[in-house]
């Protein structure tokens, strides 16, 4: 029985596979229905989570952001940091809640300044992007064919009609109102584009899984290769 | 950035002595705490319009100080022809700022934890209904929060990595965390497969359109579609690229516009949400 | 039908995909352009030409990047070329690892001598700059702890510009950071999933990058290419026959609805 | 192609100014007393539906504000979750709020102790229901998929900003049988709560529903707002393609309207390169 010996979990290597494929099935039998198995890996899985985040991103943080510039480099100045931030643990205080509220507002002040950089950034290229469709040909645009003048007519008014069904503060009737249902339209258009899109990467994932499950837990050849 | 860590390092005052340095940085931390957490009684005997009123300036500084780093000039050289012209004199502190962000988020990250430990301790002690679980979570917690933080020791050379914790740490990080993040994403296909068939129905307008672009897109993008009918990936990517794009964009400066507006409201506290 | 227990329907996906995994069936792909350049730039490089790999998937992309990587490493043993591998986290410095040393054995290249593997570097864009004013220095040491400057492969070799081509499989957004950093008279072919493949075509209008092989789908091409027997094919044909399942079931809803309307109104 | 400061094209600085001012001016007209108007938002009128059914089969509520990180659009899915609250406070129903950021989780605790409060039953608030669950993607996904299957769920309010994990979500929720509304920015996450979901709201209509559910005057007034400034931007797209379809694409003007280094390109081309 070479398979089998092959097969069971009697070596480092073999035993990680094994450990694999059990969290895999485990995690797949939420799809007969929620069960003691999913139960328990779900535990276990939020449990191992968070205390790996305590490294990379607890520890690791103060120490290069905290701790490093004060014992080691001996910037004093970055002392204050942290019992300030610790204001954040008043939360669970009646009496005391409040102070958090500090922290938080600190939080959400920055948050908005950094907001008007990500709103350039983000927004602006792309509104400048849409600006470089010429809707007819021209000496201007010289390297523009028909073709692409359809489709830079076609996406100015899916954009400006799905902007017009994106308006709340008036009460849309006549020819707006029918605008907007044509965004609506439209919108729906790429909904379904994104979610047929999707549909491969999700596939190729279970693939992936069940590929593992074949061939490095079972070890049958893929492809009858 | 060089110069400015030039002129911090000559600017002693900022730094402490080399000469019995972390003895002072501990006594400098513990002063830190004794002053900030000894500010609490005083802030306490503030009245609730006066504690409203720190929270609304505290909030309006921290936007501020962002704000004016992105809108303040940046090019100073007519006035002062060494400067760098890429950056104010806000831009410096913004690295500092953002570390303090950081750090705030690893507290928070330790609150967190707490809560969800406490939780799940709870459980345990009272013997709450499904205490049994509570426990796997505590346990698995408890071990793999100390491989993990014993690993970031290592990896900055504080302490040593033996080949237990190498093996331990890769047997639960590397073989389990992330096989189980391999398998509950590939769920997905499942649930995309489920959902399709039960929402994609000829039952309306809009659900038909969704349903025929899903399905045009979804034979489009395989090897098959192309086998079908070349013409097919053609189409497929002229919906993505041309009908998809404007949609998404549209909706992209809906919420750009809405996001801005929510940020005026927050930094200048105009509105009760949720402070 | 309509109210069929959705745990049928989960089996049945299931079950198509172990089958045409496992059917010996190879569906002929039609190339396409980017997968063409790819191969055409690599039929270029000379013997002992040396290539930079950087691979940054792990089992999630498995489906996707591990045919890429697969086909690619084929043909640079194929053309005697040199390389090393890169990675950004343990994951996928284990399983690329693994992978090139399973293939390599096969043809018989020699680990040190034709290729290497350089760990991971926990970050891209400072690891690059590294790699182009002083690579033994950034790298140190290769993934077996030889030190850089000892390995044969890459003797002599000072900076990321003594590389011909850098290769990037990966799921994430790492192409733009070479683009960035990496010298320019090194050429940069891609290797992305198909969700990714998408942003990547102004870069290959550009010429920033070379050649492209998209998802399962273009390792299906390129196996073509290379006329080999990989993970692509099956691979693809399995996503094709996926989703013919699903409009096929779409489709079988809408029918099983249509009925039931025929049957309410005739009863009423 | 993107922005360090406005200086790289001050039409950065007027843009966000302009909309500033339509957005104030608006606020403070509201707070004046004007009467203004909202149209509506089919998928909100069903929160209270939801939350009534959760109540009658005594059946918890969830409410999930995304994965993403603090910011602008964590603290208005909380703010609209601090609403749904101070409903639920008053029939007492179960609720359970999962977050997947610590800091999201921090500045819940507070909002929904303030919402208790608020609606006058601060006994109710428990700080157990307001729960961290992880910041792992998909550890969070599959704690949310448990306890929504566990506890069979009876409404599911999911408003944020989504990734991959969106679907699990809802076909979990779907699955038990519970009224769903979900709400996101992400357009690439909007199909999926489509399909599987009561009702979606899409977009900005996820900025519009505070002010749609608590009708104050400061979010309607900002709405008008906002919608000035869509006005602004539909304007400039139509003026920019015409101006593209005359000077051609790499016209100063459209340089201008929008790309970094832009200002300085038009200026120069107006003044002759004499211009700063």
């Amino acid at each position: 029985m070479d398979w089998l010996q092959a097969f069971l979990p009697l070596n480092l290597e073999r035993l990680s596979v094994w450990i694999g494929v059990l969290c895999t099935l485990a995690i797949y039998s939420l799809l007969y229905r929620e069960n003691p198995i999913y139960r328990f890996f779900e535990h276990m899985y939020i449990g191992l989570a968070a205390g790996y985040s305590l490294g990379p991103l607890g520890v690791d943080i103060l120490y290069r952001y905290w701790i490093e510039p004060i014992w080691i480099q001996g910037y004093w100045a970055w002392a204050f940091v942290v019992p300030y931030g610790m204001y954040l643990y008043f939360i669970f205080s009646e009496r005391y809640g409040w102070i958090s509220r500090i922290v938080i507002g600190t939080l959400i002040g920055a948050s908005a300044g950094l907001f008007f950089q990500e709103f350039s950034s983000r927004y602006l290229p792309q509104l400048n992007s849409t600006l470089q469709k010429p809707l007819w040909v021209s000496d201007a645009n010289p390297d523009l064919t028909y073709g692409m003048i359809i489709n830079n007519i076609l996406f100015v008014i899916i954009l400006l009609s799905v902007l017009t069904y994106f308006t709340f503060s008036y009460e849309q009737r006549g020819p707006v109102k029918r605008v907007a249902i044509w965004g609506r339209w439209f919108l729906m258009i790429g909904l379904g584009a994104i979610f047929g899109n999707t549909v491969m990467a999700r596939m190729a994932l279970l693939i992936g899984r069940i590929y593992y499950l074949l061939n490095d837990w079972l070890m049958i050849r893929v492809g009858g290769g | 950035m060089g110069m400015i860590t030039n002129l911090m390092a000559q600017q002693t005052i900022w730094r402490l002595p080399e000469e019995s340095r972390a003895l002072f940085a501990t006594l400098i931390v513990a002063g830190a705490f004794v002053l900030i957490l000894g500010l609490i009684p005083v802030l306490q005997t503030l009245p609730p319009r006066g504690r409203r009123a720190i929270i609304v300036t505290v909030t309006f500084l921290a936007g501020l100080f962002f704000a004016a780093e992105f809108f303040l000039p940046v090019d100073w050289t007519a006035i002062f022809p060494k400067d760098d012209p890429k950056r104010n004199f806000l831009t410096p502190a913004i690295q500092p700022a953002q570390n303090v962000l950081q750090i705030i988020g690893a507290l928070a990250l330790g609150l967190g934890t707490f809560g969800l430990v406490r939780l799940h301790l709870r459980n345990a002690v009272q013997k709450r209904p499904q205490w049994g679980y509570s426990i796997v979570l505590l346990v698995s917690f408890v071990v793999m929060a100390t491989l993990s933080i014993l690993n970031t020791l290592a990896e900055k050379e504080i302490v040593e990595r033996g080949p237990v914790l190498e093996r331990a740490f890769s047997i639960l990080f590397d073989y389990t965390l992330v096989q189980l993040d391999a398998a509950m994403f590939s769920l997905i296909a499942f649930y995309i497969f489920s959902a399709a068939y039960r929402a994609f129905r000829i039952r309306s307008v809009e659900a038909s359109i969704l349903m025929f672009t899903a399905m045009l897109v979804m034979i489009g993008v395989v090897p098959l579609g192309a086998q079908i009918s070349p013409a097919l990936p053609t189409i497929a990517n002229w919906v993505l690229a041309q009908l998809n794009a404007p949609a998404q964009r549209a909706i992209e400066f809906g919420v750009g516009i809405g996001g801005l507006a929510m940020a005026i409201r927050l930094w200048l506290s105009l509105e009760r949400g949720v402070t | 039908m309509l109210s069929v227990d959705r745990r049928w329907l989960y089996l049945i996906l299931f079950v198509n995909i172990v089958i045409f995994l496992l059917a010996p069936l190879r569906m002929p792909a039609s190339i396409s352009p980017p997968v063409q350049k790819f191969y055409d730039e690599i039929e270029k490089l000379q013997p002992g030409d040396l290539v930079m790999i950087s691979s940054n998937w792990s089992a999630s992309t498995l489906a996707e990047n591990q045919p890429q990587l697969e086909a690619v490493i084929t043909h640079l043993m194929r053309k005697q070329a040199r390389f090393t591998i890169i990675s950004i986290e343990a994951q996928s410095r284990d399983i690329s690892y693994r992978l090139a040393e399973r293939i390599t054995k096969e043809k018989g290249y020699q680990y040190g001598e034709q290729w290497a593997h350089f760990g991971f570097v926990p970050n891209l864009a400072v690891a690059i700059k590294g790699m182009v004013t002083d690579l033994p220095n950034t790298i140190k040491q290769d993934v077996r702890g030889i030190e850089v400057t000892k390995l044969p492969v890459v003797q002599g070799v000072k900076s990321l510009s003594d590389y011909k081509m850098i290769i990037d499989v990966t799921p994430s957004g790492t192409v733009p950071v070479w683009i960035s950093y990496s010298p320019k008279n090194v050429k940069i072919l891609y290797c992305p999933t198909s969700v990714m493949a998408a942003e990547a075509y102004t870069y290959l209008d550009s010429g920033q990058i070379k050649g492209m092989i998209t998802g399962a789908k273009g390792a299906q091409e390129y196996e073509q290419l290379l006329g080999i027997k990989g993970l692509g094919a099956p691979f693809a044909n399995t996503i094709s026959f996926s989703h013919l399942l699903i409009i096929f079931f779409i489709l079988l809803g809408n029918f099983a609805m249509l009925m039931n309307r025929l049957q309410a109104r005739r009863e009423a | 192609m993107s922005y360090q400061h406005a200086q790289d094209n001050w039409f950065a600085a007027i843009i966000i100014g302009f909309i500033a001012l339509a957005v104030l001016v608006n606020i403070w007209r509201a707070r004046r007393g004007k009467e203004l108007y909202i149209r509506r938002i089919p998928g909100l009128d069903a929160i209270d539906e939801a939350i009534g059914r959760s109540t009658e089969l005594g059946r918890p509520v969830t409410m999930i504000p995304g994965l993403t990180d603090f910011g602008v659009v964590a603290v208005q899915a909380l703010t609209i979750f601090k609403y749904i609250t101070k409903q639920i406070a008053r029939f007492a129903t179960p609720m359970r709020l999962l977050c997947g950021n610590p800091t999201v989780f921090a500045v819940a605790q507070e909002a929904i102790a303030d919402a208790y409060n608020e609606a006058g039953r601060p006994d109710l608030y428990d700080p157990d229901n307001v729960r961290f669950l992880s910041d792992r993607q998909f550890a969070f996904a599959s704690g949310v998929a448990g306890l929504i299957q566990r506890e069979r769920v009876a409404a599911n309010f999911m408003f944020g900003e989504f990734f991959a994990e969106s679907l699990i979500f809802a076909e979990t929720g779907n699955m038990v049988g519970a009224i769903q509304i979900a709400g996101t920015i992400s357009f690439t996450q909007v199909p999926f709560f489509v399909a599987a979901c009561d009702y979606t709201i899409i977009g900005d209509e996820f900025y519009a529903t505070s002010a749609y559910l608590s009708r104050e005057p400061v979010l309607l007034g900002s709405l008008v707002g906002q919608d000035i400034a869509k006005l602004l931007f539909a304007l400039t797209t139509l003026g920019g393609v015409i101006a593209a379809s005359i000077a051609g694409t790499d016209a100063p003007i459209i340089k201008l309207l929008g790309q970094p280094g832009g200002w300085e390109a038009f200026w120069n081309s107006v003044l002759g390169g004499g211009g700063q």
